[in-house]
């Protein structure tokens, strides 16, 4: 059997050769953070890194890391290093290594070489099985290694050489015209090597074999996880620190300072940007009506969608039988989930609009986010109800109760956590979507703090049919979402309404980032803390 | 205990009242002129007026519109009035009213005065979208005022019979819509344009600046142009290539607004774009064109300037009305279109309003023929004001 | 214990039918041919009573031509290896196999000599009258006492609540009655009086299961079916119940499926022993069956040869 | 043959349901079937009267209300019944009218389309073979062709980044990572998913937009493959989350027997977890595809709006238009034939949609009657 | 069955600690205030030892203080009422409760004289050599083929696929050979050979158990710890692993858990009570234990008093 070589049970101690393996590993992940700050110019391609310039220092670390990798797989194969190889590094490895060479072989024949397409393809093949070759055949510790740290080697070269350095432009020569430039370039081709050098490193590291793939695997799947959550906090944290200034402008804090609340209590803290609206006269502009529409937006999508899908919910889990109908209200509330928001909008234009008004309106507005909220609704409220066990239905029936009884007394209390989560996740997506209120309810861009829609004051009663009107609800209003699409769609202009207009559009990313991010953070929130209370009792 | 339904809250379970489910719905078929019907009983109709359209009128339209719900006392003299530091201008020509502002405009046709600050007799509101949606808008009866910086005959398609018989066309002031080009643009030497380059530009015939005769400068033109169905769009089209159908192959860019284009000028290189005065700044930065040996220059007190009515894309700004049956006498206007547009129409408005956002104040001859229009509804004489 | 309750004399057990060796040629399946008849007679009253009873969950036929009366105030165990058709028969007898889509019941099952396989039977009346206890305790995640008040509110026996309060017709006293009846009845009012308004997921197992026990009694059955009521249980949680079992017998006819033989014995007046297919083999007296049972395939089973 | 078994069954399934209803009646009081019907009629009746734009359409309503709250109190099992069942209905009701609204406006359009190929006229083809869309100059046209080649590219590159990143990702949650890490990334990518896509179009319009410009040294702002990106990342935490559950569905017997014949965690995942799992990790993607396809926002804000398709084809540095753009930056001005024109936008993306979510929960259902039939 | 291998002759089981009532006066989970210790000396080479062994669920104590030598080539039974750690007990022994997370171990395991629970231990190596089987069939949805081979490939002591096929480094026959060997071994050849590239999934039970038995063969382990393996199975089935188990006693050390005391009996060597609480109360000789045990509780145990 090939390869085989006994592994021990307890490994020895810690080697200098994993020492040096990791030390590599290490130097590949600063090389990445080096890419990832070039890439967002971070770190300038034209200026020094610690004396040094930047494209040299680059150069120089990758041609670094190339030798050490390939270092590791020679020793290994000549039995410096105490390893435990496969035959062969495998296809997944074997791909791996021909794509960069693909695309070095096929750059270089037709551009450098200047051999045009035909003989980039060319090129392009030739490299690439050549890097597939050479990986598949030797044992893995070479073919892991060697095709890799010859592309770390090149890469260095090439920057070190200048051959690609600040100012290289590639024309790609299109009919609409686009070039890729070395600031693009460099930082990209170190991303790359450096996550296969941390690859090949990693794998070295553990001692190539099972255990090497592993570790090999193991560093990317890590560092995707680390980049997501990196992503996710550096996206939240720009938003927040760009409109911080704008959402905190003209706060006071101190008593009566704020407006008054029912009357006569008044509020300690004055924050104009989420009290005011915009007004000549303000001292500081806000987007309050925006705020009080998104409330009321949210208020009547919950009021439609949640008694219709929790309602068809509790018919589809307890009263119909499980079949084609279920199946197919299952497919359409799964349709229904995927549909695109502006699809809704268009529905709602066709269909809402003509019979609220021929206007758009709030209402409006309401139920075409309640259409959008109410799949969601019935999806999560079906999976709740479906997974209060059926020992419940079982013990009420056995006591001779009734079907609905049973429903309304334990199936839907049991149930609640889960619909609750689920409606408040539902909000949450609703309370941001721009696409559809678009189409069926945006009203004004900088709407005056007067004209904040005020639904529960609106109600009144007309001798005809239908007996009640609500012209607050027929009107158009603001919402967050459709307020900061307007803000960029009205780009520079508003400075005679909003002194700081980037602050004043940054703010409003942030409140609206605010509204929807606790929607979710109460829905996550109830959430764990229903988990905890059923695990717990 | 028989047939009682069990333990207490059971009668108003959330998960089954269907109450909220439909009450909606039976509003659908509200009347659709909530505003306009409601004046029964005592004094004219005070509901929101709101105004939609044109991103080349807002600017005038949203001042005065920010103007009148802010209902300034006269003595602000920053907006209103005057004191010690400021008068606002035109204040003197309206005879120094002791009123606040909408209250001093809106008494004319007959509302009571709040003389409350921030609170108008009607407060007002404009949407910001193009000129096509504002006519549309107003035509079907969506909101009060269309604001349009095309003619409806162009925007819609209309006869101009059609027009005067169903709209009454307020021009409240004029746009000398300049072609503009970002800063590097200029930079490399381009100040001024033939009528011929710009076409040439938009209709895709030139794509490089360096085809321009005497411009050394290697950089594709990056082509801006308004939303198709924007007065802008329209009025460009119909001036300057030639038709409001005319094609332009050599747009690479299309924004909705006045205020993205301006943007997006500042933002990139080798841009050029249509747009209206309001929206130039040092990035944005107008050129001459030169139309037939004519040079029109970016520059008020030139010999030919883009602020003269001569200059071929010189176009009048439009606040549309709908004449409606259930106005006074049948005519254009309700008493509150009537107010908000006639504050425009006076030194004050048209220093204010058009001339504070760099367009063009009419002339006194086109103010006291829209005057003699919106008098029809006042309640005092308006040509002495 | 059984013997305490022990009151029939003559007893009788037939077992017919021909005993094959478990295993055959080459399947893994049993193979049986004839059919086998049970036939017990045991002295007093037959409270419920099955005959000629099929059950089919889709095609599969899940318990065959059981025929089987089962005697008033006492305890009847139903033993057999797993999936055998214990559970089936046991919810064939308050037609809690109504509520699995698959199961399709044939032949006739009576109470009280009144047939419950018939259009227009009162589901409700009959499940209230043949409660049941599940293997593993189910109490609704509610306070203590609502889990025992529960049945008789939804009943409309007990009024409670706000609306009820509004009204002046609140019957907490009658509850707080009942409640303690139950609990005491179950054995269970002593561990927990105090703390009627905890949660009852916060008992423990053998705690919850004597709660549904209590709840089960709580809208006053008249026979208790038991599906393996101890099995989750911890072995003093399971003399517990069984104490409680032989306690309950002298009011109620109690029904117990149990995969504790040692359990059968010790607890039942009379046992049944299915084997895997669905079928009866053997019914009678529980001493006899576990002394000197009739068949073969039962000795065996008894004796730990299988299952 | 089929065709008969298949008619049979359908007869079965249809007498079933009538003998259901059937019980139904003969186990209901009259008094309780009478209200029953009252409710389900004056809802029916509202319900047209609402379509029919009609003055009276609160009448039936109220009727309705009375005859539910009357139920309510006295046949409170019926009501029950009979609302969780309109309830249900009316779901069903809304993706019916959808569909019968958003086609039925792009009727026009796609008559006004008509092409004519081998002498056979097919409506609407023109939109598809040609590429002009111009809604002013001569000849009008409304080719879909520019919009769908936007969409696709945009798909294409938002499925290149959500799909292996977000299946990574799932992996890692589900297999890799310690319960105090998963704790904390799965709400957090969760709250990936909440960012409302404006936010993320506005820093792409204002950040990234003026960037790749630069970098790509492109003309003008705008360019499919950060649409892309940024859809991609949007579509992420839905392949994430769909294809977490997949992983972790699949039974940790299967995962404990190739563990404990000594492999490798990652031999482990790449061997049986994800191979088992493959079925609902492609549905994962899928979704995320069906995601980026309806991407509205970001797309709008960050592409030039001029339908017209990128030369070369594959030029993904300049962004143009999607179908979702092109509905939310014209419905503005549009009206008549350019109207109709974006609800043939609309129809295409929600037929396309609702395929891939078909698609997608046929795959989920053929995996879990896969994975159920062991055990 | 057990006889045929017994080799050991000299055997001795003490047992210390009080053997209290099971039941105590007011809880429901029974206190032990001493310590017991079980030792038993037997003949041969212990395999693996576990010293002072305890493990922790989260705050719960599920294994205590266990010490216990498991001899070489023969077969130790663990058996127990439900819950009292068995299976814990058997996942140390090849560190299976590494994933679990809420697990934690103290003490010592070895394997040969080899501390498993230590730094540094290769956990696919220890995984190797201590091979499990699992309660219900586990097989992967692969081929029959792939099943068994797959141990081996991924260890790499085969070649195969497509890459190896490519660079002419196939080792299919060396792949049908261990398949044939492992399949044999495990009794399942004769039944499966003419269908090696069906599904896995589509075996009976018994088969697939028998499967995994050969799949866990194929890698060669030293030791085998079975969790039940019979427990899902029919008799048939049953009688067929337990044959099985015997024979692999002759070369393999394997550990068994099960609940079927008369399993154990037919076919352990020793056997290993554990009482609930996780503690082990008696190990010895199988037939000593069966027969004669030291404590109270292990003989109400075996005769079916509890559990
Ligand atoms: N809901 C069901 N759907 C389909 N088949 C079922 C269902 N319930 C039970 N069966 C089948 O019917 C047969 C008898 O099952 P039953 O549960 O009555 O056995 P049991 O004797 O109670 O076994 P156990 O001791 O395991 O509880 C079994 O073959 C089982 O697979
Ligand atoms: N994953 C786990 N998490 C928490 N507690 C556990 C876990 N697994 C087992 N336990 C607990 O540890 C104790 C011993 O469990 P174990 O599974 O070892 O018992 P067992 O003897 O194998 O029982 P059985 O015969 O039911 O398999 C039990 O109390 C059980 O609740
Ligand atoms: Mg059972
Ligand atoms: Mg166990
Ligand atoms: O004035 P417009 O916005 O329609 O160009």
């Amino acid at each position: 059997m090939a390869g085989t070589t006994q592994s021990q049970l307890v490994e020895g101690d810690t080697t200098a050769s994993e020492v040096a393996a990791g030390v590599t590993v290490g130097l590949s992940a600063i090389l990445f953070a080096l890419a990832v700050a070039a890439m967002f110019e971070r770190v300038s391609l034209t200026g020094t890194l610690a004396g040094v310039p930047t494209a040299t220092l680059l150069g120089g670390l990758l041609i670094a890391l190339g030798v050490a990798v390939i270092a590791f797989g020679v020793g290994s194969r000549l039995g410096y290093v105490e390893t435990d190889p496969d035959a062969s590094a495998g296809l997944v490895a074997s791909f791996g290594a021909a794509v960069p060479w693909l695309v070095i072989g096929g750059g270089v024949a037709s551009e450098t070489l200047g051999f045009g397409v035909a003989g980039g393809v060319a090129g392009a093949v030739v490299a690439g099985s050549a890097a597939f070759v050479a990986t598949a055949v030797p044992r893995e510790d070479v073919g892991s290694t060697v095709p890799l740290g010859a592309l770390l080697a090149l890469v260095g070269l090439v920057f070190l050489s200048g051959t690609i350095g600040p100012g290289w432009l590639w024309n790609l020569g299109w009919e609409q015209q686009a070039s890729i430039t070395a600031e693009f370039l460099v930082p990209v081709a170190t991303l790359v090597s450096a996550l296969y050098g941390g690859w090949a490193a990693a794998k070295a590291y553990g001692r190539f074999g099972a255990r090497g793939r592993h570790m090999g695997a193991y560093v990317l799947v890590y560092l995707n996880a680390l980049s997501i959550i990196g992503f996710l906090f550096i996206l939240i944290a720009f938003v927040v620190v760009q409109g911080l200034p704008g959402l905190l402008t003209g706060v006071q804090i101190g008593a009566g300072v704020g407006p008054q609340l029912f009357g006569s209590f008044e509020l300690p803290v004055y924050a104009p940007f989420v009290m005011n609206g915009v007004a000549l006269l303000n001292d500081f502009q806000g987007v309050l009506p925006a705020i009080v529409g998104t409330v009321w937006l949210v208020v009547g999508a919950v009021l439609f969608a949640v008694p219709l899908g929790v309602g068809a919910a509790i018919f589809l889990t307890e009263y119909a039988e499980r079949g084609r109908f279920t199946q197919a209200v299952e497919v359409a509330t799964n349709g229904l989930w995927s549909t695109p928001s502006i699809v809704f909008g268009l529905f709602g234009f066709a269909f809402l609009i003509p019979r609220f008004g021929n206007r758009k309106s709030l209402l409006a507005g309401m139920l075409t986010l309640g259409f959008m909220l109410l799949p969601l609704v019935l999806i999560t409220s079906r999976e709740a109800m479906l997974s209060v066990p059926d020992e419940y239905r079982d013990a009420s029936a056995a006591l001779g109760v009734s079907k609905w009884q049973t429903v309304r007394s334990v199936v839907l209390p049991a149930a609640l956590p889960g619909v609750v989560t689920g409606v408040i996740l539902g909000v949450g997506r609703i309370a941001g979507e721009t696409a559809p209120i678009l189409l069926t309810m945006a009203g004004g861009t900088f709407v005056p703090g007067a004209q904040t829609v005020d639904v529960i004051g609106g109600f009144e009663f007309t001798g005809s049919p239908p007996f009640v009107a609500n012209p607050e609800l027929l009107q158009a209003t603001s919402a967050l979402p459709y307020q900061l699409y307007a803000l960029i769609t009205a780009g520079v202009g508003l400075g005679s309404n909003v002194s700081d207009p980037t602050g004043f559009r940054w703010a409003t990313a942030l409140i609206l980032l605010i509204v929807v991010l606790s929607f979710y953070a109460i829905g996550i929130g109830a959430r764990y803390y229903f988990r905890r209370q059923l695990r717990h009792e | 205990g028989g047939q009682s339904g069990g333990d207490g809250g059971d009668g108003g379970d959330g998960g089954s009242d269907p109450t909220a489910t439909e009450a909606e719905s039976d509003m659908g078929d509200e009347p659709t002129e909530t505003e306009s019907s409601d004046d029964g009983g005592d004094g004219p109709n005070t509901s929101l007026l709101n105004a939609e359209g044109s991103s080349t009128v807002y600017p005038i339209s949203n001042t005065g519109s920010s103007y009148w719900n802010s209902n300034a006392p006269p003595s602000d003299g920053e907006y209103w009035g005057s004191n010690s530091e400021s008068t606002v201008p035109g204040w003197s020509q309206l005879g120094e009213p002791d009123m606040l502002l909408a209250d001093y405009f809106a008494q004319k046709f007959g509302f009571e005065p709040t003389e409350q600050r921030s609170s108008p007799p009607f407060p007002t509101t404009v949407g910001l979208s193009h000129s096509g949606t504002g006519c549309e808008a107003v035509t079907e009866g969506l909101v009060d005022i269309g604001n349009s910086s095309g003619p409806i005959t162009a925007e819609l398609d209309w006869s101009d019979e059609k027009a005067q018989n169903t709209v009454i066309d307020n021009v409240v002031g004029r746009d000398g819509q300049p072609v503009v080009v970002s800063s590097d643009v200029v930079d490399a030497g381009v100040t001024e344009l033939t009528g011929e380059e710009v076409r040439g530009i938009y209709q895709d015939e030139i794509t490089n600046w360096s085809e321009i005769d005497g411009i050394d400068y290697d950089q594709e033109i990056y082509a801006v142009g308004r939303a198709e169905g924007s007065g802008t769009d329209t009025s460009f089209r119909l001036n300057m290539l030639g038709g409001a159908d005319a094609a332009m192959p050599g747009v690479d860019t299309r924004f909705g607004q006045n205020q993205q284009v301006a943007q997006a000028v500042s933002q990139n290189e080798g841009a050029i774009a249509y747009m209206a005065l309001a929206f130039t700044s040092e990035t944005v930065v107008p050129v001459g064109i030169d139309f037939e040996g004519t040079l029109y220059e970016p520059d008020r007190d030139a010999e030919n300037t883009i602020f003269d009515s001569d200059y071929p894309l010189n176009r009048d700004l439009h606040m549309y009305t709908l004449i409606e049956d259930d106005n006074p006498n049948g005519g254009g206007y309700d008493a509150r279109e009537a107010a908000f547009i006639n504050m425009f129409l006076n030194d004050f408005g048209q220093t204010v309003f058009v001339e504070g956002n760099n367009y063009i104040p009419l002339p006194t001859s086109d103010l006291e023929t829209m005057k003699e229009k919106v008098s029809a509804l006042a309640t005092e004489d308006l040509i002495m004001p | 214990m059984s013997d305490s309750q022990q009151t029939r004399s003559q007893t009788e057990t037939r077992t017919t039918g021909s005993d094959q060796p478990l295993e055959t040629t080459s399947g893994e399946t049993v193979e049986e041919t004839k059919d086998e008849w049970v036939e017990y007679d045991f002295q007093g009253q037959a409270k419920m009573a099955a005959e000629d009873l099929d059950v089919y969950y889709g095609d599969d036929h899940a318990l065959k031509h059981v025929s089987m009366e089962i005697p008033e105030k006492s305890v009847t165990a139903l033993i057999g290896p797993s999936g055998c058709g214990k559970s089936t028969y046991l919810r064939c007898l308050n037609r809690m196999n109504d509520r699995i889509n698959a199961a399709r019941v044939d032949g006739s099952v009576r109470l009280d000599g009144k047939e419950i396989y018939q259009d227009g039977i009162n589901l409700v009346e009959l499940r209230k009258r043949v409660g049941m206890v599940f293997q593993s305790p189910n109490p609704f995640p509610k306070s203590i006492r609502d889990n025992i008040s529960y049945g008789p509110r939804k009943h409309g026996d007990i009024e409670t609540g706000l609306l009820a309060r509004l009204l002046g017709r609140d019957e907490s006293e009658a509850e707080r009655e009942l409640v303690e009846r139950s609990l005491k009845q179950a054995a269970l009012w002593d561990e927990v009086h105090d703390r009627l308004d905890d949660n009852a997921l916060g008992l423990s197992g053998g705690q919850q299961q004597r709660l549904c026990i209590a709840r089960c009694l709580s809208v006053d059955p008249e026979v208790i079916l038991m599906d393996e009521p101890a099995s989750a249980l911890d072995p003093i949680a399971t003399a517990k119940i069984e104490d409680l079992i032989s306690d309950l017998a002298e009011e109620y006819t109690v029904v117990i499926v149990t995969h504790n033989m040692q359990q059968a014995a010790r607890i039942s007046d009379q046992t049944a022993v299915f084997l895997t297919g669905g079928k009866l083999v053997e019914y009678g007296d529980t001493d006899q069956i576990f002394e000197d049972p009739r068949s073969q395939r039962v000795e065996d089973y008894i004796s730990g040869k299988f299952g | 043959m089929p065709s008969v078994t298949r008619t049979e069954r359908l007869n079965a399934a249809a007498g079933r349901q009538l003998q259901r209803v059937r019980d139904f009646v003969d186990d209901t009081e009259p008094a309780a079937l009478v209200v029953v019907g009252i409710i389900a009629l004056s809802l029916l009746t509202a319900f047209v009267g609402f379509l029919a734009v009609s003055n009276l359409t609160v009448l039936p309503f109220l009727v309705f209300v009375a005859a539910t709250g009357y139920g309510w109190v006295r046949h409170q099992e019926e009501t029950a019944l009979i609302l969780t069942l309109t309830m249900t209905v009316s779901t069903l009701l809304i993706l019916g009218l959808i569909i019968v609204f958003i086609f039925r406006e792009s009727v026009p359009v796609i008559q006004y389309e008509t092409a004519t190929v081998y002498g056979v006229e097919v409506p609407g083809l023109r939109m598809f073979i040609e590429t002009r869309w111009d809604a002013v100059a001569d000849p009008v046209r409304y080719s879909m062709a520019p919009m769908i080649h936007g969409t696709l590219l945009v798909t294409v590159i938002a499925t290149a980044v959500a799909g292996p990143l977000g299946v990574a990702a799932a992996l890692f949650l589900s297999e890799i990572a310690p319960a105090v890490v998963r704790e904390l990334v799965k709400p957090g990518v969760e709250i990936l998913a909440g960012i409302p896509s404006i936010v993320y179009g506005f820093i792409g319009f204002t950040i990234l937009s003026p960037w790749a410009s630069d970098q790509f040294q492109t003309t003008g702002q705008g360019s499919y493959l950060f649409v892309g990106i940024v859809v991609g990342l949007m579509a992420l935490p839905t392949v994430v989350s769909v294809a977490e559950d997949a992983l972790s569905s699949v039974p940790e017997s299967m995962k404990s027997g190739s563990l404990a014949v000594g492999t490798t965690d990652w031999q482990t995942m790449t061997s049986i977890t994800l191979p088992a799992a493959f079925s609902g990790v492609s549905a994962a993607v899928l979704l995320g595809v069906g995601r980026a396809i309806g991407e509205t926002m970001a797309a709008t804000v960050m592409l030039r709006g001029v339908p017209r398709l990128t030369e070369p084809l594959v030029n993904v540095f300049y962004g143009q238009e999607t179908l979702t753009s092109l509905i939310a930056r014209n419905y503005g001005e549009a009206d008549g034939l350019q109207m109709d024109a974006l609800f043939v936008a609309g129809v295409i993306l929600f037929i396309s949609v609702l395929v891939i979510s078909i698609g997608a929960q046929y795959i989920e259902w053929r995996m879990r009657s896969k994975l159920g039939g062991e055990a």
